[in-house]
Formats: structure tokens, C-alpha cells, sequence
């Protein structure tokens, strides 16, 4: 069983399509699979579909993929930092699912939990939940979101193993756990592959069996807002 | 006179209580962190999966795999834990966190928030607006009063998307401090050199005694 | 703010009432909440209903509350090591809410995350089944399964700090986590408490938020099934 | 003649495939695990929170907080992790898993399974069988031919409360194996010493060509 690639363009080989479904982990720029998405990119693959919590920024991130025109539709809970995303949607170029963040996170957990639905109280009596199905428990309204299952999942982690077994390090780990359970395939970048057996096996975040490819990348981890306090 | 940005934040820094989990939204509720009260031990949570955030770091400090909510650069506190998405909303869901404070375009009397979308104008997104305020146990709002052409922002009704029905417990605005009760909002506090005809004439809301 | 306790008598104080439902952590022995149970039984709290994946064994875990009577019902998945508990279901004394493993387990997470209902294939077509609201997703035929809310959760973790931070070690995990979630009071026993600020902010398990009241007890871990190899 | 338990354990084995991810059930399906064949590579898991099971440990390396779903004693590998009930039922309801090999009380032509209760008797519970049978990939079942009254097990259909309907794909006994298909089951190998008389007269379950 050999999990392990030695680049982004190799690990995605054979598994990218036209119209996919893609979920990504990350959250604004942190943590984000810089190499997979720019081998998409390189790929070219279209009509695209990416489940993502942001949509990068101009440049950088899924922005890339937004300004090569492959995605046709985004399903996140904010778009606010990427104006070429902007003009796309309000000129009806690209469609979008605006999903609450917990929301998001929730039914990506369910898509790779094997629960096709499950009920929230969040969007309760708003846009969100329109259309939706309503029901009461104990007396209070809630909504039934669905779980989502992607043909993809592209994430990244700090620390990673043959056996695809991944440690994420602070704030960087946000949906990427989330999001590589619901892909049919997952491949996982990672800033550094040690050696099978130095994880401790207490302390893994996501165990290997939901990993099928990966690899080493380069990463740049661009700051959005670097704010400081004095010294 | 009324109120200024710190003031507001200092204001809604009295409602923190001694070992609460509390949620502070972006813009005003973040200065709230710098008003926590003496001997008041409180434990901030983001919700992008962290638990415990610190102040921001120094130059030397700066961590690209550590922000906050609004994706600036922080720090973390010796009893900080990460987790994951999921887990973070979870306990938001859940009920965990005890308080979030946050902004607000409009809020009605009837406690309807809208703070996440202008139609055909600003599309940002709702991020976890819409899952703080259904699964916080105690919402409070930090806003002005007015918006930029001087109209009130507490209304009868909500006139933008809502972002959650029922669900803000207490304003804080520039002018005052108000409690969504049965019938209208309620004027707990009025800020220095601000009087009631001032709060009459700029709030839409029904105001009970 | 204070969690740390001296001993499971002081950190259950003013927690435990006739009739309330407990969830439990633990698989067959291994993690369960010994000091917990006993404390619990020197108590002598009654008509207690009781989520745990097992019933102990007859006389240590949960077998010790049989004994004594204590326990109304039990909701879990495999009673099979405690005859008094069948001598006591069989006579019609107790009762049993039979959940699968999983399902149980998603139980306690959902109610713990704020979600009352989920969907699930587990169970479909059996006893299980019955009088539950089935409905089709994608062609698939799922049924409702309630969150499940605890007044007081009881769990046993390997370490823990004064912020109420659990980390726990191999298979002792198990329904741990997912039961401290779950209650609106949550009591752990660990074996060791260690300085705040010692835990690797990246590998806590139960992040403090979940734990009210955390105490070190004794703990004999006593082995169901001593299997060994040759040397 | 026919196969004993190790000689049905070692049939399953050959079952697996390289990369596998596989659950095995208590009992004969333990056995499975000392006949996994050369240049196989299978990950073994245990529902009550671990991936990665090793062999029974040596007497001086029983270790209290690591036992499987039989609560047996076990030892972990370089590549082991371990993770909640939730987490390891995510697992097996999501479909991660390819294959569970457990043992039955009855199977169903149609590939219904029971195998966790006996109404009045024997009331153990399901355990994790019915999440198993409902999520993994491919569902092969480990037992005897027949009842210890001499009962054939292949039934037409299950008089036990069920475990899981349709869930079965294929039945290996000491006689032979059966693959569960449209309209019944089918003989794709008979054990040594064992013909298709004494197959027949010892199923009720349809045969099928």
C-alpha cells in the first residue's frame, strides 16, 4: 500500500475530472493545500464545484482558481476578502451556497460519518432555511441540513506519515480533519513527512485511513491581516 | 458626547462574569478583550478552532498557523487548546460558550438581528454569525446607535437578512444600554451627556419602561 | 475560577438527584469512571437511567449500581458480562434501551453539539427500527436518531490540567469524549493532574470547556479478557 | 471432513487484499488475523477506538487501557492511531472501512443477517455489529453449517430479530462458501471431503447455479 507522492501534480494524477465536487480544508488563508490547489490550476481541470469555508483572496489561494475561470460554483460562509469572486457573482458568472460556518463544518463531518442529514437550529427563520425541511424537538424549530460528500478532498497538515496518518499544528487545523473525511479520495499535503511510528499514536488528528495520497509541499502561509501589539 | 468605540467596549466588558467561555465578534466586541475586569477570569474561544486566544504578538511572535476569526495574527495562553471546525461548532451549538458579543447592522425590538448581507450590494457572508447567535446562551450586540446617514439601526423589524430571530438578549450602543424584554427594548443604562428625548427621537423600537 | 476537586465525593457535591440521566464513558472496563461509580453508590442516588455502551461487570463498574438497585435503565449496546443485570431485565426490574455501538456514540456527540436528530442506515429493517421515522436520502432508506442530552456526564481521562484540559491514552478513549460533551454537568476522575500550560495545546483531547469539575483518583483497572501471546 | 476453525479462518483470509482496511469480529473472525496472506498489507480495526491492531501482547506487556471490541488484551503497530467511539463509528458508518468479517447465528438467501439476539434467552445486545453491517464495504460471515441441534443456519429467511437486512455478501462455512446473489445463494467452493449432496441436504437457503 504506497500512500506517498512525490508532488502535488503526481498525487492528484487520475483523479481530477470536469464538473467535480471538491471539498478543501483551510480557513481564510491558514491552512489552506497551497500546492494542490495551484496543481489544479496546473491541471485545469473545470466546472468546478469547491466546498470551502472562504474563497481565498485576488491571487493567491482559490482565488487562482476563481480568476482561471474553473470554478463554477462556491459553497462557503465568506467571500468578503476576494473582489474578483465579487465581480463574478454579481455579474452571474459563478454561483454560490452561502452555508453557515458550523453548518459547513457540520455537513462535511456528516458526509464522511456516513449521516445523510442531521438538524441545526442555525438559520432558523432565515434565508438559509428556505426551502429546508422544518421539524420541532422539544418544543424548538430546528432545520435538516445534509451531509456532504465530496469526490475530492484536498487538505493540509503540519506533520504526515506513509501511512497517511496527519498532525495539524494551532489554528491551521480548522476544516481540513472535517474536510478529509468526506471525500471519496483525500490527498493531504504536509509540510513534513517523518518516518511511520515517530507519530504518537494518541495524538494523531486524522488517522491514516481516510488519507489516500500524500505529499510534501512548499509552503509560502501568507498572512491576511498581520497585526501586532508593541514589543 | 455618548459613548466612544473604547467606551462601548468597556461597557460590554461589565457583562463578563468569572469563568465564562465568551465569543467576541470582529471590530468593536475584539476591543471588549481589553476591558475584561479585574479578578474576572474569562476564557475567549474562536471559532475557527481555538480555545483560550491571547493578546496579539509581538513582531517576532507572529505565527501564520495562529489567528483569530477575523484571520489576524494572535497568540496563545498556557491553557489553549485547538480543535478542529467541527469541534468548535459543536460547542457553539452545543451551548457551550456562555456569551458572544458581536456587531450589528440592525437589530428589531423583538431581538431580530441583520449583520451579514446588504442585497445586491455587500456580499461578504454570514461565516458563524448565524450559529453563535442560535446556540450562545447570551447574546449581546455592540453597535452606534445610527448608521453613517444618521437613521437608526433598532427598528420594529429587521429590514436586511436576518442572520437569527429572537436571538439578541442586550444592545450597547453609543448612546446607551437597552435589554430586549417582552413589548420592546428596555433602557437599563443612558451613556454620559446623552438624555432620553435623544434616545426617543433616534431609536424606531419600541422602548417600555 | 475553580475545577479541581479532592476527591469524587466533594466533585459530585449538590450534582446527583433521584430519577437523573447519567451518561458514562468507558468500553467493558477499560476507562471507565471507577471512582465516579463508587462515589455514586455511596451516595446511594436511585432511579438512576444510565447511558453507557456496557453495565460493567457483576460487582465492579456499573455492576456495583446494579447490585445496589440504583439503576432505573440502562441505554447501551452489549450487556452481555453481567448476569445480574440479565437475572434483573429478565424479571422485568430494569430497564434496557438497546442502542447500537455507533449510534450510541453519535448520540451522545449530537447532543453535546446541539444537534437533536440525525440520520442513520445503522438499524434499518430491525427492532431497532420500530416507531422511528424513516426517510430517503439519495435512494437509501435512514432513520431518526435522537442527540442525547445528560444531566451529569462522568468520564475518566489519563491526565487533565486545572482549566478542565483532558487528554486520554490508547483505547481508554473511547465513549469518553463523547460523553463529556453530552452532559450539562460534566465530572472527570483522571489519573494524574499535571500543571496547566504542561498539555500540548494541539493534542488535548477534551478541551476544559466541556469539563466542570475535575478531580485524581485511584484507579485498579482491572482487565476483562487477560489475553496473552507466547513471549 | 470439512474445514475446522482455522481452516475457515484461513479461507477468509484470502479475502483480503492489499491496503485493506478491515474489521474483524470476535471468535472464529479473530482467527483471521493469523492468515493474512504474504505481501498483504491490512490494517486491522477495532470499533471501540483504534486503528492498527496488533498481536495478543507478551505477559509483561499487558497494558489495562489497550483492549479490542472483545475486551481483549492487545498491542499496537508503528503505524497505530486512536480515537473516540464517535470518531471510530464516523469510520464504519462512512463506508471507510472495506470489509467486516463476523460470525452469525442465521443468514438470509436475501443476505439478512442475525446474529445478536435470542428473545426470551440470550439478551447480550448488538454491540457495534448492526453499525457494521450497515457501513463497511463488504460483509463476509464466519460460521458452522449448522446449529449444535444439527440445524442448517442458511436459512430462507432469518427467524431471529434481524441485525441488518440485505447486508451479506458472502458466507463461509465449514462446508464450502457461498456467495449471497440474486435469487439466493451460490457455491463458489466446496471444502475438502464435502459434496454438493451433503451441502444441499444441510441448506435451506436456495442454491443457485
Amino acid at each position: 500500500m504506497q500512500k506517498t507522492y512525490n508532488s502535488a501534480a503526481e498525487a492528484l494524477d487520475g483523479v481530477l475530472l470536469d464538473g467535480m465536487l471538491i471539498a478543501a480544508g483551510g480557513f481564510g488563508l491558514c491552512g489552506i493545500p497551497e500546492n494542490l490547489i495551484e496543481a489544479i490550476l496546473d491541471a485545469g481541470t473545470k466546472n468546478l464545484t469547491i466546498a470551502s469555508n472562504n474563497a481565498g483572496v485576488d491571487g493567491f489561494g482559490l482565488g487562482m482558481l476563481l480568476d482561471s475561470k474553473q470554478v463554477k460554483k462556491m459553497i462557503s460562509s465568506y467571500v468578503g476578502e476576494n473582489d474578483e469572486f465579487m465581480r463574478q457573482y454579481l455579474a452571474g458568472e459563478l454561483e454560490l451556497e452561502f452555508t453557515p460556518q458550523g453548518t459547513l463544518a457540520e455537513r462535511m463531518r456528516a458526509g464522511g460519518a456516513g449521516i445523510p442529514g442531521f438538524y441545526t437550529k442555525t438559520g432558523v427563520g432565515t434565508v438559509i432555511a428556505e426551502g429546508k425541511e422544518h421539524k420541532d424537538f422539544n418544543g424548538e424549530t430546528y432545520i435538516l441540513e445534509e451531509g456532504l460528500v465530496a469526490d475530492l478532498s484536498i487538505v493540509k497538515a503540519w506533520k504526515g506519515d506513509a501511512a497517511g496518518n496527519l498532525v495539524y499544528r494551532k489554528t491551521s487545523r480548522n476544516f481540513n480533519p472535517n474536510a478529509a473525511t468526506c471525500g471519496k479520495v483525500c490527498v493531504a499535503e504536509v509540510e513534513k513527512i517523518v518516518p511511520t511510528g515517530t507519530l504518537d499514536p494518541d495524538l494523531i488528528h486524522t488517522p491514516g485511513i481516510f488519507v489516500h495520497r500524500i505529499f510534501e509541499g512548499n509552503h509560502e502561509k501568507r498572512i491576511e491581516q498581520r497585526t501586532v501589539r508593541e514589543g | 458626547m455618548a459613548w466612544n468605540r473604547n467606551q462601548m467596549a468597556e461597557r460590554a466588558g461589565q457583562e463578563l462574569r468569572d469563568g465564562m467561555y465568551v465569543n467576541l465578534g470582529i471590530g468593536i466586541p475584539t476591543l471588549v478583550s481589553n476591558y475584561i475586569p479585574d479578578g474576572v477570569d474569562v476564557t475567549l474561544q474562536s471559532e475557527n478552532g481555538m480555545l483560550g486566544m491571547g493578546p496579539f504578538p509581538t513582531e517576532e511572535n507572529i505565527d501564520a498557523d495562529l489567528i483569530n476569526a477575523g484571520k489576524q495574527t494572535i497568540t496563545e495562553l498556557n491553557r489553549t487548546s485547538y480543535f478542529s471546525s467541527a469541534d468548535s461548532f459543536a460547542m457553539i451549538r452545543g451551548g457551550k460558550i456562555a456569551m458572544a458579543i458581536l456587531g450589528a447592522m440592525e437589530v428589531a425590538e423583538n431581538g431580530d438581528l441583520a449583520n451579514w448581507m446588504i442585497p445586491g450590494k455587500l456580499v461578504k457572508g454570514m461565516g458563524g454569525a448565524m450559529d453563535l447567535v442560535a446556540g450562545v446562551g447570551r447574546v449581546i450586540v455592540i453597535m452606534d446607535h445610527t448608521n453613517k446617514k444618521g437613521e437608526t439601526k433598532l427598528l420594529k423589524s429587521c429590514t436586511l437578512p436576518l442572520t437569527g430571530t429572537g436571538v439578541v438578549d442586550e444592545i450597547i450602543t453609543n448612546l446607551g444600554v437597552f435589554e430586549v424584554v417582552e413589548g420592546g427594548l428596555k433602557v437599563i443604562e443612558i451613556a454620559d451627556g446623552v438624555d432620553m428625548d435623544e434616545i426617543r427621537a433616534k431609536t424606531e423600537a419600541t422602548l417600555v419602561e
